[in-house]
């Protein structure tokens, strides 16, 4: 497979592990290819953490409503059923637990679980944004990003070297390559992209895969 | 007791040094002719509060290009580079906050909280200089409330009473903001007549709201 | 003055303690009697703790509406420009510090302005409902009560034997024989009900009178 | 998912020693139609958390009546009797919490945290037993959250998603409560179609609810 063909597997891959009715917040970026991947007949209710539950897809042109945009501030829509309220309300759904899942990217994950994906000192620091919460409330808390960063380090690693978003939280990787689940012993490979073998994702990991 | 008040006025009630809140996320909920007309106004050496510092050419965006602040307390700073750019060169304060936390620390303010304890940022460098707390074998941080002089909001409605309505996803900070500064102050849509918003329909209850702006159409000119 | 005139003029002192545009929460049984003596082009905001400003009067018969009650559990009347709210709100509004003034009974207050009106140990402990948030977090604090009990005892004093409400955080008293302002000296008297002496004032109050 | 059951199995889903919380201010807003049938089912042990323990006579006050209850916990018991006379007596654990303390502390467990500080209780006798905390000067005391097995809540109208919207006074603490318990009951008067509840309108996301009871017109027996 290719690079594309793998991003693809993963969307497909992350898109399975929700039941219906699970309330999930999805990272920038991964809401609409997610959501439009979910396998038949499972519905989930998508949280934007601006202030609503029931994201839609995006609007159809000529239909945007500059009152209704995600957390990444494109314009998108509200399903029936959904429901807005203000920051503290959001917050409370997402570090209340009242959130089932929810997906990020990141720069770094380890062993333990532990995520690194709001700043690298000196350079990039955007903010954490709402990712602090997310990931310390979440019921389940997936990792889905490429595993290797652009020149071509493992971005699996047995510790974190950059800033920490939160400790011990995560419990689920998916990349490219694979899909790893965080236990009390460390990485258990899950599941690999069609094509990759053992060898291949072990040496672009510097965690040790169970 | 509220008075309606016309934009300048509004942009006047802010002075150099203060510490400003302002409502929105990314722009969407934001008082964007306040903003405007008081980045061009050269106000300087403002603490603000916000959620983020708006997209690069948008209002919010601003007061930052125009070096109107000291300091920014906010919880994402990427979709407006500039404050980057002026925080890695030394020439801008900037204090990043969990999103949880910075609205949390601010309703704290409003409700005359002295601070609460979340788990969100333990184990980080959020949790540098703050005091840690176990509860049933959990640690937590200490954080504090967070007000401010005056709050800039963004609402849909008002009424005679100064009763605020947010439409969808614009509501976001605006109701907590208002109740945790000296000087609120509105910016809306439309000014209906009292009794014209039910009860039940009102987000932030007029008492919190010191000043109305009726915003100007869109396509109109801000100011001049 | 018998003793209905001397709490009718209570209730008229209390009513001239507000200017416009004040948010005033009135202890239970006071709000009607205080909110109907208010000066002509004085107009207040009453707040009801149970969740809603802009307290009315009780409604006509067959106008009730049994959604609509005060924080007495008495049917009333939400006026234009009112709002409802959960009992979060209610009470960030009241330990928030934006209430202006409330009015409370008392069963003891003191010189130091420390309340109690919630408990009689081993005999009446009905329970403090929002009265200790309310003492807390109002601007401004007004006792309103007969100045002795029915048993003839002074209910100010020089320090209170019941179980506080609240240390030092009433402003002023004002009983059927007279005004107190709580100062960092002591009590400072500031009126007098008509025909009540100093000494008829000072003879059933247990703290020096300033 | 919220699922719609009737009355008799929403009773059913309260087990003998649960913490109840239960939504409603002197009676105003509670989920009348299910406490009367609770109380009538010989429920007991249960810890109730409340505002207050209704007025006698009223669908609340019989849980005390008929002593469903092992332990009170409530800003107000004054309107009655029977709480304190089982009180005073020894037969009723009852514990007495300021009503702002009551309701921060059930939205402390619903927001996931860990407690906050307030200055309400400071040298009373509500702050035995409490660590007391000093920021800038000013004392508080750390109070912790306060959530529970299941929240009966009573709402005045609902969607199929759950969405609950309440009316006037009868707001109160429902809303905060579907945040707190491990299952959420909702007895509401009337449910209408998807869609027809609009997003600014809902007052509870009924992703916070379980259950919804059809409210029976009054006037109707209640049940058998």
């Amino acid at each position: 497979m290719d690079k594309a063909a793998r991003m693809e597997w993963l969307i497909q891959r992350v898109a399975r592990e929700f039941k219906t009715g699970d309330v999930v917040n999805l990272g920038i970026g991964m809401p609409v290819k997610v959501a439009n991947a979910l396998p038949d007949g499972i519905t989930i209710i998508l949280q934007s953490e601006n202030g609503f539950l029931g994201l839609g897809p995006s609007p159809q042109e000529g239909q945007e409503d500059p009152d209704v945009v995600n957390a990444g501030g494109k314009y998108s829509t509200i399903l029936p059923g959904g429901s807005c309220f203000d920051s503290a309300l959001s917050f409370t759904i997402i570090r209340g637990g009242h959130v089932d899942a929810t997906v990020l990217g990141a720069l770094q994950v380890d062993e333990e679980g532990n995520l690194a994906n709001w700043m690298i000192p000196g350079k990039m620091v955007p903010g954490m944004g709402g990712a602090m919460d997310l990931v310390v409330g979440a019921r389940r808390v997936i990792v889905a990003m490429e595993h290797t960063a652009k020149n071509g380090s493992s971005k699996v690693l047995k510790r974190c070297s950059l800033p920490l978003t939160a400790a011990r939280q995560v419990n689920l990787i998916v990349t490219d390559m694979g899909v790893m689940e965080v236990t009390p012993q460390g990485l258990a490979l899950q599941e690999m992209a069609p094509g990759v073998t053992f060898e291949e994702i072990q040496a672009v990991t510097k965690a040790k895969l169970l | 007791m509220v008075e309606q008040i016309p934009l300048e006025a509004a942009v006047n009630k802010i002075e150099d040094g203060m510490t400003v809140m302002v409502g929105g996320f990314i722009g969407s909920g934001a008082p964007d002719q306040i903003l405007e007309l008081l980045a061009q106004r050269g106000i300087k050496d403002l603490t603000l509060i916000a959620n983020d510092t708006g997209i690069l050419g948008d209002a919010l965006s601003q007061l930052i290009v125009n070096r109107c602040l000291r300091k920014v307390i906010a919880s994402h700073i990427g979709t407006n580079p500039e404050t980057g750019k002026q925080m890695l060169a030394g020439e801008l304060e900037v204090q990043l906050v969990p999103q949880g936390t910075l609205v949390e620390q601010i309703r704290s303010a409003g409700a005359g909280l002295g601070g609460f304890l979340t788990p969100t940022g333990v184990a980080t460098i959020v949790e540098e200089g703050k005091q840690k707390i176990r509860i049933d074998d959990k640690e937590y941080l200490l954080e504090l409330p967070l007000g401010a002089d005056v709050a800039l909001l963004r609402a849909y409605k008002a009424d005679p009473a100064g009763n605020l309505v947010y439409r969808r996803a614009a509501r976001n900070f605006n109701p907590v903001m208002a109740t945790a500064a000296k000087t609120v102050i509105a910016q809306v849509e439309k000014i209906v007549p009292l009794g014209e918003i039910d009860p039940d329909e009102v987000m932030t209850p007029g008492i919190f709201v010191h000043y109305l702006v009726q915003a100007r159409p869109k396509g109109v000119a801000q100011h001049g």
